[in-house]
């Protein structure tokens, strides 16, 4: 069976062979390994990379949308997915692409404590637009990439639920 | 004696479990989307006071004492946050003849105004940080504003006298800046604390900030502990905490000890409380202000003193005198680092990352303490602080407090939302945190501009997410059908299959 | 260097955590049934050596020093139990140029052979339980043992001389009963250790066992540390160890230091091991053997003692001198208890309770270490000893420290197999044990004859399970269906239906 | 919904209706409750019970047979059944009913080390009849009732796997 991972930035090619109750022929962009692998509680799974014997712990558990996997190892996170399912880093990019636009959309339900921009500025990426407080913290959002904004859909004062758009890129 | 905890997250746990240690019962109280939390599931018992939002729950000192009346509770523990310096709410508890488990209300309204804590200080000799002495009347002109930021000298800060955690404060850089920082800030304040009085401070250059914890009792016992150095801070809120300061020697602690204890004393303080101030790079300290309550980062002085805070705190509540010996209070018993865990997208900005914890496995094992908030199945909610626990290690040298505690960051294991773990494992490795070379403008320095993600994987770990991935989808195809589907299903069924799933 | 672990378990998992922390590379070693093992997880590198019983696995030292070969390990640590008393291993561990972390091969034999460490013990000036002072011949007549039987006194105990936990050991109350536990004793020891000798030894009525740990390097340093209490003992086998003994005071303490470092410098002893005493009624101590490792009970010495002696053993064991100030090794910081969590259920007998442990959430907070040796999903398996986890309790008075330890207890979940914590909740109940008035006799004593439960829960407790079972099923029930059954699942439908079953 | 609950040694009736988002009335023995429940984690139900506003966590898994329901509360534990799944303490008890006669089964995969009744004795309840060795240690297997040993179907060194009948009783 072959999969396309989304990790890191990059597609790899990963196709896996069972060669034995818990043995796995596995290539990843060509490179052919042998791996020992076990699942080891709900969301863990320990692989053991012949040759070196290297033992690696993974974890892979649904995001907080619930679209996205996030998996950790050795105390470090970074989003994954499987085929085709966007490797969208959920919500937390504050950006969803719609027919051209963009949006910068609230990540989570809060306050609207600043607008930074208005109708026709020319933003740069990742320039900060918006100042939404959550948890209590004021959270600025950004543009995900250079553009001009085509409209804002809130004031200051303004509550908003999680993925409400806020700000619209042209 | 009954306590009512009027908090929630990691301190209400702390605080019932010092209650079961000294067998005394407890309550909790919770909001509606903290049903399932754990200081609810601690508690011996536990009273719904109210909806999600802070203001109409944990904030409401009438529906918290209501509910310590219902449950036959007879003092307050306020932990830290919400009602915890709002000495309305102490006096508030003194009238329900209820026990506030701090400060008096007087020592509160005192210190919690941060010219007057100012003018004690003063009174008690103690240096303060250059500036205003009064707030400024509301009706202050523009013109004796500036003349008075003239005299302090710029940079400076305009801070609400009402303020804490950075909110209602304006750094100004030069006289153009001044009067629109004034506004800002004054509209912050009356927004965040009702309270729109202002006053300007001297901007230290690269300060340190240094914290003597204290414990007073009813009986003028006045117990300064070693200093607490949290100077790693970003936009203003403390991450890490250690103890002792690697800027503090012997003879400095007894100075900074020394003035902690005497503001205390002027203030007429009792309970725990703690000191803050700012070293400046001639090693000079100034007052900066009081905490009037048990501290975030209390567990750091536990670890080094042995004496557990929580603990006198209730002791002091009821009236015991103090019996600790200032030497092993003032004397540091090796080493201990604190890493506040957010629910916190380090990578994105440290954006809240609320959401269901899928499952925890927080660090443990020799020299680790971990307080912590939540447990598996809780959905952290975006309601409150994002804090989800404290993970503290203890060794007998601060290298060695490192190390240990970057062993415990990648153990530490938390499914379905994202912390700021990867972030302190990658702080352990900074060199001039290493080496102790550090002030409160360290951290906002190192990551401004930084777009590098603290997650760091190299080429080999991104093979194996990716096999780990793929190996998960295939485990899932070739695993058995799912369990039966209808209304009736039995737990036996499900768990034959979840086993079977087990690869 | 690189650390093979020549273990498993919770000892396995404690030696990772401290290469982890000193920057050393750590390689597991694993049977079958353990390769989903935490230590097998936690480890850098992972070798499979064997089928899952012991001696064909743990046990393997062949299959233990290839595997060392494999992993380019150049040290290995043998934990406590399967070959770290065996002289042969470490003998060869020698041979094969790898540093075995431990004393030498000659001290693990000369300690090994219980009357040749008497006879240490004896020359080094230090009193030992009165018996013989050879073992028997296996011509020895029955007259002959019974004559020097008498000359000893009886109760007396049949010991066999390779003994260790218990085993080839029995009690002789009078003479009519010498033959025959002679006899079975002998059978045992030539099952259990391959040597069928014996000696004698008196029974002392009711003993406390008191043991000093020492780390010994390579220069002639011998650490003595203050005294370890393990008079809790089933049948032989500690349950709670603690540190100090409430019998030892500062004079006593000094001179068990002071008899154990002779017989340990007597014996040429280099890393870490223990001398066992035991102190008899009128509180003279006797030289009972010495373990040549690593104790299980190890952490209360590091926790009054804030020195970890895991890594010393790392440090020793790579030449370093030692460099602990012996005053803080023998002044006790602090109390400290350890309970030995094991896979066994207290209200049957304490039988052995294997199987999958479906959540574990161990106990934390202030005072609290956690060494544990599972996780989640792990199945314990029937073929080792049963123990998963040590919980560890600190604090400034054995008081607190014995109410914290009840408080964590009370906090540690462990689901789908029995475990013997509600053992201890009851233990630490039990006004002889909680006033420190115990010898080794003390536990089976209590226990004799009893047989209700441990797990005791009140009308209330049984109302408030019905309720919560009746519950459990109902909102099953009610649920909704459940998930698409088929062969290709998918997490993200499984997940929202898991979600709606949360209530 | 009414449900038969056997815990402690007897079975209590516990109907229960919802009357809330997360509230219940709950009949036990025909004492009325109103309790406010939600689940916890995969094996956790909070319980805070009116009245006292008594929180209390109980958590409920599947036993090590997977056949039993153990319950554990402030740290003890106790066996539960549901309705008409036998409260049997799994394999532990050491017992298993058989057309008048009873066995002791082995509770675990173990070596006998020896056997300390034969055919035709007289044993008590709970007196010891074999001893099996598991887990490094000797497990001494007791009789569930008094009566005559009709068969001991091992011998002292035989390996013996979990659920094996060692001794019939009649």
């Amino acid at each position: 069976m072959t999969f396309e991972i989304d990790v890191g930035g990059r597609v790899r090619a990963v196709s896996i062979e069972r060669a034995g109750p818990r043995r796995f022929r596995i290539v990843v962009d060509g490179q052919p390994r042998v791996v020992d692998a076990v699942r080891a509680g709900e969301f863990g799974l320990s692989l053991i990379v012949d040759g070196a014997a290297a033992s690696r712990d993974v974890h892979l558990a649904p995001d907080s949308s619930g679209a996205g996997l996030l998996a950790a190892i050795d105390g470090r996170v970074v989003a994954v997915s499987v085929n085709d399912r966007q490797a969208r880093r959920s919500a937390h990019e504050g950006a969803a692409v719609a027919d051209g636009a963009q949006a910068v959309v609230a990540p989570m339900a809060g306050r609207v404590v600043r607008v930074l921009v208005g109708p026709g500025d020319e933003v740069g990426a990742r320039q900060a637009v918006i100042v939404v407080e959550a948890m209590k913290m004021e959270n600025e959002l950004r543009a995900p990439r250079a553009g001009r904004v085509k409209d804002v859909t809130v004031t200051a004062g303004a509550s908003v639920e999680a993925g409400r758009a806020l700000v619209l890129l042209e | 004696m009954k306590i009512l905890i009027a908090n929630r997250g990691e301190i209400a746990v702390r605080v019932i479990r010092a209650c079961r240690e000294m067998g005394i019962p407890s309550v909790a109280v919770f909001s509606d989307c903290d049903r399932g939390a754990r200081h609810v599931r601690e508690a011996d018992q536990a009273l719904h006071i109210g909806p999600s939002e802070a203001a109409r729950s944990y904030l409401r000192g009438d529906a918290i004492i209501d509910a310590a009346r219902r449950a036959g509770a007879d003092a307050i523990h306020p932990g830290y946050g919400f009602l915890a310096e709002n000495a309305a709410f102490a006096r508030a508890c003194r009238q329900a003849g209820l026990t506030f488990i701090g400060p008096s209300p007087e020592a509160i309204a005192l210190m919690g105004s941060k010219t007057a804590a100012r003018g004690v200080a003063l009174r008690a000799g103690v240096p303060v940080v250059p500036g205003t002495e009064r707030p400024f009347d509301v009706r202050a002109t523009e013109e004796e504003i500036a003349r008075t930021a003239r005299e302090i000298g710029y940079p400076l800060l305009v801070k609400a006298v009402a303020g804490g955690g950075g909110k209602g404060m304006r750094v100004v850089e030069d006289p153009a800046g001044l009067s629109d920082a004034v506004r800002t800030a004054r509209s912050e304040a009356g927004a965040a604390f009702g309270d729109t009085s202002v006053y300007l401070e001297r901007r230290l250059a690269r300060p340190r900030h240094i914290e003597v914890q204290l414990l007073c009792d009813g009986m003028g016992t006045v117990i300064p502990f070693v200093e607490r150095e949290c100077s790693i801070q970003r936009r203003h809120q403390k991450v890490v905490e250690e103890s002792p300061s690697t800027a503090v020697d012997p003879v400095l602690r007894r100075r900074l000890a020394g003035a902690a204890s005497a503001v205390a004393r002027d203030a007429g303080y009792t309970n725990a409380g703690t000191i803050e101030f700012l070293l400046d790079e001639q090693g000079a300290f100034h007052f900066l202000e009081m905490n009037t309550r048990l501290q975030v980062e209390h567990p750091v002085t536990e670890l080094v003193t042995s004496i557990d805070l929580v603990q006198w705190q209730i002791r002091i509540a009821r009236g015991e005198a103090i019996d600790i010996d200032p030497a092993r209070a003032l004397t540091p018993h090796g080493h201990a680092i604190e890493c506040r865990i957010y629910a916190e997208d380090p990578d994105q900005g440290f954006m809240p990352s609320p959401g269901l914890v899928r499952a925890i496995r927080p660090a443990a094992g020799p020299g680790i303490r971990d307080d912590g908030g939540v447990s598996a199945g809780y959905t952290v909610p975006v309601y409150y602080d994002s804090m989800i626990a404290k993970l503290v290690a203890w060794a007998a040298s601060r290298e060695e407090a490192i190390a240990r505690m970057a062993r415990a960051l990648r153990e530490y294991q938390v499914s379905g939302i994202r912390t700021t773990i990867p972030f302190f494992l990658w702080l352990m490795q900074q060199p001039d945190y290493r080496e102790g070379r550090y002030d409160t403008t360290y951290l906002d320095r190192l990551l401004d501009g930084r777009r590098a993600a603290f997650s760091k994987l190299d080429e080999g770990d991104l093979e194996l997410v990716a096999m780990a991935a793929a190996l998960d989808e295939f485990l899932r195809r070739s695993a058995p059908e799912g369990p039966p589907a209808g209304s009736v299903r039995s737990l036996w069924q499900e768990a034959a299959w979840r086993e079977a799933l087990r690869a």
